[in-house]
């Protein structure tokens, strides 16, 4: 029972940086209908942007947080600048496939400038330390990055939500002709937007080399399991790219225990399939 | 239209203004032709996800080409006081990327003996890789010398241009079981079962399958056996279950980044057997272990070099110090250093049979025993097969983030820490 | 015998009744006109006879067997043929490539249909469009390729889905007499209409919908007499202009 | 990405006459000179030319955007592996029963599938490349992580295996290559073309002729995975291993992808304009700058790609269409120059 929750409280942990990361493909997805295919390189960007601040100028992972963001923010905004205004009125598909090709640019961009060594930031304030809850274990570092990716989503939800600039968002993801007559600037939009979903992978790369190693290839599985989690909550739905982050990180610790190790991606995309074969669009599509 | 054309035309010149930047124009081979040269090729994984490992073993082969073409009075290892061998003859170096896979890999083993026609190859660190490229050298008559590839598959195919320096996983195994007894009696440590943890690749599934042949016959029980998918985000699962089957000794495969999120994640996950053996791996890296700090100490693993070995192998200093200077400041390690004895050990090969005939150069390969100050115990004799035999390598453990010797034990420099002191202890 | 037989057909889009029992049938080699004003549920009950909707009661027969649960294709294969209100041509393929697919339904030989899709190019006045892309169509164009397409299945029963909404007078003097002439050809044809010049001269019958029921089924000159229809739909004013023309023609 | 633009380029049968062309040079590209490097570059974009063309049926014809390709072409190296490694018998039975098993799986798992649109079929393709790659590497009848590597046989083409020349392995490359534009070129004129393209601009236009889309689509999708999987036993043969992440990955889907619609997806040059370019590019640039070990050439190629996709949509044919209409209006402009100069 206690192994159970152990279990449980791992996989929700996980799952709540899933949903960070997702969470920003998803509002490019919702607003845009654009797969960025370099969203898992730009987490390892946001981890190098920290773990540099961390090396050279011993800024904590948690402040460099703010710094990643708004780094990563730039690349996206400048990445919709440079390459997806082009693509946005053609077939999905070229838009994925141009940024597989960021993708690919970025990854080996990064080794050629820091080398494809491991990089792990070894004195970090929450770094190794537990938080003990009767025999119970919580992390500390992935219990802060789950609380930043609470904080971070529900931000993210009460702007698209509840501000005006939110409203021009949704206006644009509805009718972008519609939308510009009415006076919104949606090329400005997207602009914000792409940066957006930049930022909130980049939070999340702030955070995480605090307990992740950093290197080259570190986004390449993180940007996968997004793309599976934005789709199975539901084209554009933050609530539902929420849960489906927290879905897959606990049935990945479960099928990992309980199962075997070895099964635990293959239960993750399982459970996509699944949900998407009962519900095409997603949990929270339509 | 043409304005279109012409801006397809700017975005290729900003392109190749890109390309030199990054300080890689197209480099000229051919201008050396002239030159007495021999060509050697190499293979390793510069980009993909061991790349870190791959760069390394270039800078080795790069190391010891330096050695052998230069003067160096200085250093003690064959070859470096004369410049050159065969009287006059220096060797360069052609380097090729595999990216971790074998049909790069193979494709690249072809290109380079066809194309740049290298008189041998050098590579490839990934076994997976060594196979179909060494099979490429074997059927066009060339020798392939491979430093740090570990699968005990490759020596068991008859081969008769291949050659490997590194000890296998097979005999690796056996050594980590013998360390396991060895603590039985020494320590009264009472270990009776064992876990197996290792990345599912073709490296960390031979590296297990040895291990359980190696427990069975020392008559351990391996109660758990965990593969994972290297490059994963998190090991939680894989923790938990080592946790839950309780092994008295782990046997580890893990490379490089997943290394350091498996010593993190039992920390966090207070999970600790009493003594956890490596085999060449994310353990053997010096980078990592200091990254680590005091989280990686009292691990051990099997290493054919360290630092910490400076004692035994003194000649070794000189060399590091130019290995450092290419890769930024970071040592040898157990991987990196075998791939510099293969370069040495076949410019010696070369220089004794004196001639390129490659017939020659194997028939001196095989015959001779080949002094080797960068390999523990500075000897080198080919079995057939290409098995280096007199492979040696050393349990370490890493105390106070220095890699002792501790196993054999008339090789020790320190106590083995039985069991492993908790996270808490630290 | 009627061609196609519906009988008491409903559906329902949650709380709203779009088609409400609606029954009627077309008999083989006449021209049945369906109209209805805006919302009246002419082309919910269209979908419903192709299959593009399944129908939530009632049956539709055709041909003497039923089609209710059948898929769209298969609907079109039995030789009931639609075309489509909003017009989907297939963008990217050519004109001729477009009737030709329409073609391939009753031969699989390229020849015999390549043939057919000529002489329904031809027939739609579409042979000058013929290595255009279909996308490229101005819309009266596309019009008539749609009309062009389902004609090249060589259906039983054409069914036209408002293919002279939008057209100029000449365009639609052009149409009625495409579909008088495949009417001649042996074709069974039913037509949503709102274009009433063009229908009301060539129907056999008009069937009127308002508000999902169907509220008369008739020839057109008892149609434009009918009060129900004349409030619900046409309007006091054209029912005058109407009648005016025809007693003007009468007396002429 | 449009036929008839490509039509445009080079006349109307022009694709007939690139291909007549080649079908005349290709046999004796041998006989120029024995270079292996060349040989091997030439039997690469033979390779990835077929599979791509594989991939167009259902990717450019048919518009079904499947990044699950990688696995059927797993699945034929596999095939002939497992009959070679595990059975000890040359390879044919073993591409067959690949071939045969691919289009099951192929429909079996298209079925569900096709109910997706968009993303979520791109994203179902993608999990399903990840579920195969990871089930295959803990499956140990196949080898697992392992892999199968083969012994060495006679060579000829009863075991298809060659040791020293790469002759033998161009012609089957080239047969290959013959077979899949073959088809291709044979069905663009047939009524299962027409249906195919049919579905791609709109499956509710198509299904109201008559066609049953799901059907078609199913019947595309087995018949290129069963070419997919012919490509990939070809592969394998050709490499002599075969590990789960060598064929069984993303990376491969996404390189059939990219060749097809760099080159032109949706018609019958396309695959073969996309291997032309790109297989060289990759191999040269890697024997160019591969070896420094900055992974430049990845970088420079991926630069590429976003250039290519972002500047030329319709891809390497729609840039010669370009060049083609650029000249075409010079010689126009020229023609007028003259004119206007007479009197």
């Amino acid at each position: 029972m206690e192994t159970l929750i152990q279990v449980l409280i791992d996989g929700l942990l996980s799952g709540m940086v899933y949903a960070l990361v997702a969470a920003g493909l998803c509002i490019i997805w919702g607003v845009m209908d654009v797969i960025n295919f370099a969203h898992g390189e730009y987490l390892m960007v946001g981890m190098y942007v920290s773990y540099w601040l961390g090396f050279l100028a011993h800024v904590d992972p948690l402040v460099s947080v703010l710094a990643s963001g708004a780094f990563v923010f730039l690349l996206g905004a400048l990445t919709y600048k440079l390459i997806i205004r082009y693509t946005i009125r053609r077939p999905g598909l070229v838009a994925l496939l141009a940024t597989f090709g960021l993708a690919m640019f970025l990854k080996n961009l990064c080794m050629n400038r820091f080398s494809p060594n491991f990089r792990i930031l070894s004195d970090t304030w929450l770094g190794g330390k537990t938080f003990l809850v009767g025999s119970l274990i919580l992390p500390v570092p992935q219990l802060a990055a789950g609380i930043l990716s609470l904080v971070t989503i529900g931000l993210l939800y009460a702007l698209i939500n509840g501000t005006r600039f939110g409203w021009a968002v949704q206006a644009t993801a509805m009718d972008r002709e519609a939308a510009e007559l009415m006076g919104i600037n949606t090329e400005r939009i997207y602009v914000l937007i792409f940066g957006i979903g930049g930022a909130c992978v980049g939070f999340a790369g702030g955070i995480m080399p605090s307990y992740l190693a950093v290197h080259p290839e570190v986004g390449s599985m993180f940007g996968l399991i997004a793309f599976v989690c934005v789709a199975m909550g539901g084209f554009g739905s933050i609530p539902g790219a929420f849960l489906a982050g927290l879905l897959v990180g606990i049935v990945e610790a479960l099928a990992g225990f309980y199962i075997a190790p070895v099964f635990k991606y293959i239960a993750v995309f399982g459970l996509y399939l699944a949900v998407v074969f009962l519900r095409p669009k997603g949990i929270f599509g339509w | 239209m043409s304005r279109q054309v012409s801006r397809l035309n700017r975005w290729i010149v900003c392109l190749a203004v890109l390309a030199l930047l990054l300080g890689f124009g197209p480099r000229v081979g051919s201008a050396l032709a002239a030159e007495k040269v021999i060509k050697i090729g190499t293979i390793f994984p510069l980009t993909g996800p061991v790349a870190t490992a791959g760069q390394r073993c270039q800078a080795a082969v790069q190391t010891a080409v330096e050695i052998i073409n230069g003067k160096h009075p200085d250093i003690k290892v064959p070859l470096a006081k004369q410049e050159g061998i065969l009287k006059g003859y220096k060797i360069v170096l052609v380097h090729a990327d595999s990216q971790g896979k074998p049909d790069v890999g193979k494709a690249e083993a072809e290109r380079l003996l066809n194309q740049e026609g290298v008189w041998a190859l050098i590579g490839s660190y990934n076994s997976a890789v060594s196979k179909p490229a060494s099979f490429v050298a074997e059927r066009m008559k060339r020798i392939f010398m491979c430093g740090s590839s570990s699968s005990a598959a490759l020596t068991q195919r008859d081969m008769k241009y291949f050659f490997r320096l590194a000890p296998t996983d097979a005999t690796e195994s056996v050594d980590f079981v013998e360390v396991l007894k060895w603590a039985n009696k020494k320590n009264k440590a009472n270990i009776k079962t064992l876990g197996v943890i290792y990345e599912n690749s073709e490296f960390g599934k031979h590296a297990a399958e040895e291990a359980k042949k190696a427990a069975a016959a020392g008559g351990f029980k391996v109660v758990t056996d965990v593969p994972f998918t290297p490059g994963a985000t998190n090991l939680n699962s894989e923790v938990q279950t080592l946790k839950k089957a309780n092994p008295d000794a782990v046997f580890g495969a893990v490379l490089g980044a997943d290394y350091s999120l498996w010593v993190r994640t039992m920390k966090q996950a207070n999970f600790l057997p009493r003594i956890v053996i490596n085999y060449c791996s994310g353990y053997q890296d010096p980078v990592i272990a200091k990254q680590l700090g005091g989280d990686a100490n009292y691990f051990m693993g099997s290493s054919g070099y360290s630092p910490q070995f400076a004692s035994l192998m003194p000649e070794v200093a000189a060399v590091e110090k130019i290995f450092k200077a290419k890769t930024g400041g970071v040592p040898f390690d157990g991987n990196s250093i075998q791939e510099a004895v293969a370069m040495l050990v076949l410019a010696q090969a070369i220089e004794k049979a004196g001639s390129l005939d490659t017939e020659k150069v194997v028939n001196a390969l095989n015959a001779n025993t080949w002094d080797s100050p960068l390999s523990l115990g500075g000897k080198v004799k080919f079995a057939k097969g290409g098995q280096n035999i007199l492979a040696k390598s050393i349990v370490t453990q890493l105390q106070d983030g220095q890699y002792k010797r501790i196993f054999p034990e008339k090789m020790a420099d320190a106590k083995i820490v039985f069991p492993m002191k908790p996270w808490d202890k630290r | 015998m009627a061609l196609l037989e519906v009988r008491e057909v409903t559906k329902k889009f949650g709380e709203l009744v779009a088609n409400d029992r609606v029954s009627f049938t077309v008999e083989t080699g006449t021209i049945v006109g369906l109209i209805g004003p805006n919302g009246a549920g002419k082309t919910t009950l269209f979908n419903c006879i192709t299959g593009l909707y399944p129908a939530d009661g009632g049956a539709i027969h055709f041909d003497g067997r039923e089609i209710t649960a059948l898929k769209p294709y298969e609907i079109a294969r039995r030789g009931a043929v639609r075309t489509f209100q909003v017009v989907r041509p297939l963008k990217e393929m050519t004109v001729f490539d477009n009737v030709l697919v329409g073609a391939f339904l009753k031969t699989g030989d390229r020849r015999a249909a390549a043939a057919r899709a000529e002489e329904c190019l031809s027939i739609c006045n579409l042979t000058s469009f013929r290595d255009r892309p279909a996308g490229g169509l101005p819309i009266g164009g596309k019009k008539r390729l749609e009309m062009a397409r389902a004609l090249a299945t060589r259906p039983k029963l054409l069914m036209l889905d408002e293919v002279m909404a939008g057209m100029t007078s000449t365009e639609i003097n052009a149409s009625v007499e495409v579909i008088l002439r495949l009417r001649d050809s042996g074709i069974t044809l039913m037509i949503v209409e709102h274009v009433m010049e063009g229908i009301m001269p060539i129907a056999d019958k008009v069937v009127v919908l308002d508000g999902g029921i169907k509220i008369a089924e008739d020839a057109p000159g008892n149609i434009v007499n009918d009060e129900r229809v004349i409030e619900a739909y046409l309007g006091p004013k054209y029912s005058q202009r109407f009648k005016a023309r025809r007693e003007g023609a009468d007396l002429g | 990405m449009n036929p008839k633009e490509a039509n445009r380029v080079l006349g109307k049968d022009g694709p007939w006459l690139v291909f007549a062309a080649l079908l005349f040079v290709m046999p004796f590209v041998p006989f120029v000179g024995e270079n292996s490097f060349r040989m091997h570059i030439m039997i690469l974009i033979l390779l990835f030319a077929a599979m791509s063309q594989a991939w167009n049926i259902i990717g450019g014809y048919c518009g079904q955007v499947s990044f699950g390709h990688s696995v059927f072409f797993g699945i034929g190296a596999y095939g002939a592996g497992m009959a070679v490694v595990a059975y000890g018998v040359p390879p044919w039975p073993g591409i067959l029963t690949g071939m045969i098993v691919a289009a099951a799986v192929a429909v079996i798992i298209s079925w569900p599938c096709f109910k997706l649109s968009g993303h979520y079929f791109a994203i179902a393709t993608f999990a399903i490349v990840e579920i195969f790659n990871r089930g295959f590497l803990v499956w140990d009848w196949v080898g697992g992580a392992l892999g199968l590597d083969y012994p060495l046989v006679e060579e000829g083409l009863w075991n298809l295996m060659w040791h020293d020349s790469k002759t033998g392995y161009y012609y089957c490359a080239l047969v290959l290559f013959l077979i899949t534009f073959g088809l291709v070129r044979w069905l663009e004129g047939h009524r299962f073309g027409y249906y195919l393209r049919a579905v791609r601009e709109g499956q509710e236009t198509a299904e109201s002729l008559g066609v049953n889309s799901t059907a078609v689509k199913l019947a595309a999708m087995a018949l290129s995975a069963a070419l997919a999987a012919l490509c990939g036993a070809f592969f394998v043969q050709y490499n002599l291993r075969v590990d789960p992440p060598m064929v069984m990955s993303l990376d491969m889907s996404m390189k059939f992808v990219l060749i097809t619609v760099l080159g032109g997806s949706g018609t019958l040059v396309g695959p073969l304009l996309g291997a032309t370019v790109l297989i060289p590019l990759q191999e040269y640039s890697r024997a160019l700058w591969g070896g420094l070990g900055g992974g430049v050439d990845l970088i420079v190629f991926g630069l590429l790609i976003i250039i290519i996709v972002v500047k030329q949509p319709a891809g390497i044919i729609g840039i010669i269409r370009d060049i083609g209409k650029h000249a075409a209006r010079r010689r126009a402009a020229g023609k007028e120059e003259a004119d206007h100069g007479a009197p």
